[in-house]
């Protein structure tokens, strides 16, 4: 596979190489100098809706004794991901750590005793580079499900994923190299569960509204992250997100829209900053009755909304009174519990009334 | 009249007991509740006995300790010391009678009760119904050889046999035949005794047990500890009933002269101040004070400020003594004590001190190795409700290296020795097995245990920075053919150049880390310099060497060990 | 959606209610008598090579203290099965949690407090009326991933799984109206990490070796199997199963060969018993020279593989040797180690060769 | 002769000192180790004798107990009983005389030391100085008034007054002023009498506390336990130290004489069977044995077989009286109390009672409470060295239907009470508050707890099952609804038809359960069954009604816990 950014990211790799070369031939220290992906080093740009990595920088030294196995791992990743650059491979993440696996003869130690010790350097190369995992050559797990009135080219295969059945597109790691031929639909409703878009999908629910369902199955990877972005940004197709009205589902649309702390760095080319949250709110549980069917908030799921309320991107009027009213009814309401008032509700009312009202959180 | 005959016939029923009869009937208030527990009870009082003989007498203890089994559980006991022996007249005495004996003045001693090894008679002539048999020879070219038993009613001795022979030298030996069990182990009387040498390294010990195996402790420490001087009593360890029993009896004719000789610390001034607080006389005569009349003096002793008592009183062990008792006896590789300026408990002056030992011999795995002292005499039993364990328990140990889960027994090789030395040893029961728990005496132990710890953490730093430093030297060869391989598939140069010139910078930095080794290494001395005594200075300077800083992030949410660069 | 036996599961869900009302009328205990769905109660049957239930029952009485909640909530069940049937919907197993849940009039209690209590009853109603999940118009969770030469009609949609680029054709959990329009494959690949099936598209080893992959994701869901066994039985493709050299792949396999413990009633309808086990094996790890990339064996590796040695279905001496060498060496092997060798080697060499040289177990 | 001079210098400090003396240095040896546990010896020592003192004159007690602070940490204590009083010449003696008393023979009593009254005496002087006062009357119409201090040097009482005045009845006071601590709780005077009065329940106690507020513990049972015997030695008590004295002084001719009336369960033949066991002959004159006679006698004694000791000695409180007792102090709703037959530990008669009280006013949180008694005197510290307590912790109390984690104390509303009466109670220390571990005394309380437990299981069962029933008889009601709705969707039946028939169904079932009901009821009775002592026949018999059973399959992957038909 070839990318457009494949000269400028070996390019990229190869100076971090020379910085290195030139340390030991002028006999001072290897060294690299890398941004800190730490919380305290993580900020959020109200300008721009997104968060981003500051500007707190470390430096790995090969000759400090706690740096230097890390400095060595860092520069196999580095010599690993130009070479699948050059032969235009990709590999999954766990592929790189098998392939760079091996033992330090002499020891009975690897390079690297598991996937733990290489992926966190993935992201240190993706900083260090200024460039995407996927540009790397690299592919993370992928999962989400795609329906609706969209004409793909994928590899030269066009696809039409309004003629998948109830089956649907799976969604892969790497869609940069996607092709939008034609779309028929008005936007795109990101959704949660997969179990919520086979629904909607019975109920023929992206047809009959022009949408375009994004199924996520829990967080969004970063493929489906990045295809959600694309629609937006090339097909200008406004975004809603309906997740659960819990804690988590809250952080599974701040992460589609604002970015994540893990990937800090990647935010401008991952979020989509003008999406909008549809649901669920506590606001719904009384417009639509669901009083009986809430589930009681465990302590965990307390902890994980005092958790957001101290994040800054979660500082909005609006997201803090849903976020204080969770906490004061004690209580969350899933997608799936619209069924109690019958299969068909959340087609054909809940989704049409919300859209039709816009009542949207921003 | 049917009444009163019941009282007429309860009273005929009463009697008197002697003390000897009290004791014998209550063998287990004085050591001697099972048969394990009276065998090194035996053992003890009679050790004690002699070593405060000795130290009285000024002369280095040589001790002499066997046991034989001559029947299933009977064992005679023997001790023998090179003490200063026992006039003639005072042996019955001593040894066969209660509540008899040198030790009821305000002095620090091994014995405080007076009542230890006629007990052991006592315990003798009950379970065996043996006689205890005496030698002691005071230096007269004679020995003097007593077979006795206590008249239990009377609590007097009875002397069934006294003779004297010729004999050079000087001292005491004690046979005793008891039911007892021989034990192996943590509570056992080679442990005991094993004990005993440590915080009594100049004495010598020779031990024989029941199977005929001999085991010497050698004297490692050539002088006594100082001498420890009887006082007189601190107004401010005064009991109301204490005071009016001195009031009647002084022969002192006024207050202040009372007060001026009877007590310790208490000069003219202070004799005037308590009677002016009083609101006393201070010409009265103390005989003469009412009951009301010694209530206010004693109010008033209590409102007055007195210094505290004079501390040429206690005689402790000494530093360098108790670290040459614990490396001859534990064999630890590195050795820290403290002994603790004197103190004040209740108007009683008392000492804390405290050895550490860590590793060489000692047991990597388990338990810490606790060891506690009241006046030189180890304190087997009790352990739990001794105040110095406590002491120990609530110890950060953690923060001195060492390993402890929350309020337990620490783990590792590690020997504490903790030592109390005082005129009056508040033991918390009759077994004189553990001290109660006293502010100032707690603060004390802390503060030593403290002291300790703190430069037993600066040696196990430097032990830990040592082993580093020589893995640190292997580990920039391992990792550097990867670096090499990688960048010559990244970068253009030429493999063999990006060796050379990485082989270049290694051997470069070897050398500087080499000089931090050594630096390091000095470390591996300091066993020496501690136990030598140099001072901690030198440590101190070499701790604050640091080779390689790690900074952690706040809040990492990624691994982050390198150092910021804002 | 209609099922053909959507007439014969009503009726007996019908008959299953005719029992509890005669037993009503005639004043004896109303009671349900099913299988017991025990480990104690599953059988091996070597003929067939799949697992059974036995014939142990139990009785499920309303009179009895401890039954009672269960009672009630089987017939909830049970009606709503029916209802969906009757309006041709279908619900996900959480979907039906809500449609049941409800207050009990004049208690705190809710006729169903979680998933956990409703999800074995279906299963209880799946033995009671002979009739799998799918036809009782519930939806398991789905999962799986298909690529290859197959067009399938899904819900009047023509689907050419060889033009679905490096995305795939998602599997719904619901198979059983695929019609299978055209197969120019040859047999069917099914593999146990949906990134090994990404490695394999990416070498277009599918197009190149007239193959369907059948990427599961770990365990494989009711769909992927239904889907797998409709491929064996209609089209008579043979199936190969490619997973992980541990216990746990290797359960995988047996799972879609006999079919599992959970689901022993359905075997007969999800269990592809002639599909054959491609690897990892041991033999693998030598013939190949994979030393250097085996992982260690943990306790609890160890523990499931004495587990699948006391299972009767694993005692055939091939895979006796394959799980006693295992805990000999003390090692497992994964699939993407094959990426040590080189990233193409497993489907340039790895497969081809096993596949050539049928070098399989049974 | 410098070295003789040591030993004479060191010669001239010994002296001798008195009991007196002794214990007031040791007085933590007595139970006055600080200022609260001072307080409550006191109280207990004086309420143990007036206790005594009121038993040994078959006199049915009144005991009368109150404290004032007259100062800070100084209170009065004044105990006043309704006994016998004391003849007017043994006054000093009994209360300023340590080891001094009635009580030194082999008999049940609270007190064994003969030791507590003087001793509370001596610490109140020695604490405040004060003297004590006694009143006594002897029923002949004058009441006699001491003012009495104990000569500490000489431990012989000092008479400050001596009073006579007219006054009717009988008794004893005493009025002490000590120093001390007042405190509520686990460990307070208070509770040491609610739990006196528990064990005791035939006297009435009236205490009125610092604050002058009074509470009354009444008599609920209105007969004394049976009377103490005292006993002989019994042989298999002995020790040879003993025996040694024994035969010195008894006036027995020969030996058989010498056992047949110094020993208790010892006739002719057993004495000739020890004289011939021993070698010895039956005339030997007892004084003129040598010690290796003296041995092979001791040990002919532990070969021969001698009937176990009697047990009229003993004089337990009895389970109906223990029931009232607990009854009225801790108002449990289920009693059951197990008085085991007397058994015997090293030749001393002793015997256990255990009553456990369930529900009721007990804290349904929490840790059991568990009160220790001995010879009828609860045992306030030292719990955790108590074999009582291992026993009770070594129980397996989930069997009996009581929450407990392995080996820690169990929880919920029950309440233990466990009392060993003995001739010779054997302490584990002085303080008279652990017993020691002898197996056959841990037997003993082994079996009467199981034995109670048992009881009480069967009516925690009984009431587990009766709020079952009544949780049954809404549980189908509750449910139908939902079934009718169901299946009135499933059938072709009209919902209406459903509804009546299985209404008719479930109200024709409930009537069964309505019969099970009743019978389960009994149980609610079955508090006031056991309390009147009805057989426990009954009860195991109504155990056995199984109203469901339910069987689970092994292994089970999912829930299943249907009942199983092959």
């Amino acid at each position: 596979m070839k990318f457009e950014t494949d000269e400028f990211v070996a390019d990229r790799i190869k100076k971090l190489g020379e910085k290195v070369t030139t340390d030991i031939f002028s006999s001072t220290s290897p060294t690299f100098n890398l941004p800190v992906r730490a919380a305290s080093n993580i900020h959020y740009n109200k300008d721009d809706g997104l968060l981003y990595l500051g500007t707190n920088r470390s430096t790995r030294d090969f000759f400090n004794f706690a740096h230097t196995r890390k400095f060595m791992q860092t520069l196999l990743v580095a010599s690993k991901c130009k070479e699948l650059i050059e032969n235009q491979k990709t590999a999954s993440i766990r592929e790189l750590y098998y392939e760079l696996k091996h033992n330090i003869p002499g020891t009975k130690e690897n390079t690297f005793e598991g996937q733990d010790e290489s992926d966190p350097l993935i992201e240190d190369l993706e900083t260090m580079t200024d460039s995407l995992r996927e540009q790397l050559h690299l592919k993370a797990d992928s999962s989400g499900i795609l329906f609706g009135k969209l004409i793909i080219e994928d590899m030269g295969d066009r696809i039409d994923c309004s003629k998948l059945g109830k089956s649907g597109l799976a969604i892969p790691s790497i869609v940069d190299d996607y092709k939008f031929l034609q779309c028929d639909a008005d936007y795109v409703l990101v959704v949660e569960t997969k179990a919520m878009v086979d629904r909607l999908v019975e109920e023929k629910f992206h047809l009959e509204n022009n949408a375009i369902l994004v199924g996520l199955g829990g967080q969004a990877a970063r493929g489906a992250r990045r295809l959600i972005k694309l629609l937006n940004e090339r097909l200008k197709l406004p975004v809603y997100v309906f997740t659960d009205g819990d804690p988590w589902g809250y952080y599974i649309y701040s992460v589609v829209k604002t970015g994540s702390m893990n990937l800090a760095y990647e935010s401008k080319r991952l979020a989509t900053p003008n999406c909008r949250f549809l649901g669920m709110t506590m606001d719904d549980v009384d417009n639509f009755s669901l009083h009986k069917v809430t589930e009681h908030l465990k302590d965990v799921d307390k902890k994980r909304i005092n958790q957001l309320l101290s994040y800054e991107w979660f500082k909005k009027p609006h997201w803090v009174k849903e976020l204080k009213a969770m906490l004061s009814k004690g209580i969350r309401i899933e997608q799936q519990a619209l069924a109690s008032k019958s299969l068909e509700f959340v087609a054909k009312e809940y989704l049409p009334q919300k859209i039709a009202k816009k009542d949207f959180i921003d | 009249m049917s009444e009163e005959f019941i009282a007429d016939k309860l009273a005929k029923e009463h009697r008197s007991i002697s003390v000897a009869e009290f004791f014998e009937r209550n063998k287990h208030m004085l050591g001697f509740s099972n048969n394990t527990k009276a065998l090194i009870t035996c053992v003890r009082e009679a050790v004690d006995n002699a070593l405060d003989a000795c130290e009285d007498a000024r002369i280095l203890p040589k001790i002499y300790v066997e046991l034989k089994e001559i029947d299933d559980e009977v064992f005679r006991v023997i001790i023998e010391d090179n003490g200063p022996g026992i006039k003639k007249k005072n042996i019955p005495n001593i040894f066969a009678k209660l509540l008899y004996g040198s030790k009821f003045n305000l002095k620090q001693s091994r014995g405080q009760q007076g009542i230890g090894i006629s007990a052991a008679v006592l315990y003798a002539q009950l379970s065996t119904g043996r006689t205890t048999k005496i030698y002691s020879r005071i230096g007269d070219g004679k020995t003097h050889i007593f077979k006795l038993r206590i008249n239990v009613s009377s609590n007097e001795p009875e002397i069934l046999s006294d003779e004297t022979i010729k004999a050079d030298g000087r001292g005491t030996r004690i046979e005793l035949t008891v039911r007892g069990r021989y034990i192996k182990g943590r509570q056992s009387i080679e442990e005991y005794i094993k004990q005993t040498a440590i915080m009594n390294p100049y004495a010598q010990v020779v031990f024989v047990d029941p199977q005929g195996q001999q085991f010497e402790f050698s004297r490692v420490v050539d002088a006594l500890p100082i001498e420890a001087k009887s006082i007189k009593l601190h107004p401010h360890g005064l009991e109301i009933g204490i005071l009016m029993r001195m009031l009647k009896n002084t022969e002192a004719r006024n207050l202040v002269l009372f007060f001026t000789s009877e007590f310790s610390r208490v000069g003219r001034n202070t004799a005037v101040q308590i009677c002016t607080k009083s609101g006393l006389d201070t010409k009265m005569k103390p005989t003469t004070l009412s009951r009301t009349d010694t209530e206010s003096l004693f109010k008033a002793i209590k409102k007055v400020n007195i210094q505290a008592p004079q501390t040429d009183c206690l005689s402790p062990v000494g530093a360098e003594a108790i670290k040459k008792g614990l490396k001859k006896e534990m064999n630890p590789e590195f050795i820290s004590v403290i002994s603790r300026p004197p103190a004040v408990y209740s108007g009683y002056p008392f000492q804390i001190e405290v050895g550490l030992g860590y590793g060489g011999d000692l047991d990597k795995e388990g338990p810490i190795h606790l060891i506690r002292y009241a006046n030189k005499v180890p304190l087997i039993y009790e352990q739990s409700a001794c105040s110095i364990t406590r002491a120990v328990l609530k110890s950060n140990w953690k923060r001195y290296g060492i390993q402890q889960s929350k309020n337990s027994f620490p783990t590792g090789p590690l020997a504490v020795v903790i030592h109390i030395v005082s005129v009056w040893v508040p033991y918390t029961s009759e077994g004189k097995e553990a001290i109660a728990s006293y502010d100032d005496i707690l603060k004390e132990i802390n503060l030593a245990i403290q002291e300790a710890a703190r430069k037993m953490k600066i040696y196990i730093s430097k032990k830990v920075k040592i082993k580093e430093a020589e893995a640190r030297k292997k580990i920039f060869h391992i990792y550097c053919t990867d670096v090499i391989d990688a960048l010559a598939n990244i970068t253009d140069h030429p493999r063999q150049k990006i060796e050379d010139g990485f082989n270049a910078l290694i051997n470069e930095k070897m050398k500087a880390f080499e000089v931090d080794l050594t630096n390091a290494g000095k470390g591996v001395e300091i066993q020496e310099e501690f136990i030598t005594g140099i001072k901690s200075d030198s440590i101190s300077n070499s701790e604050e060497q640091t080779i390689d800083t790690e900074e952690k992030q706040t809040e990492p949410i990624q691994d982050n060990d390198e150092e910021v660069v804002q």
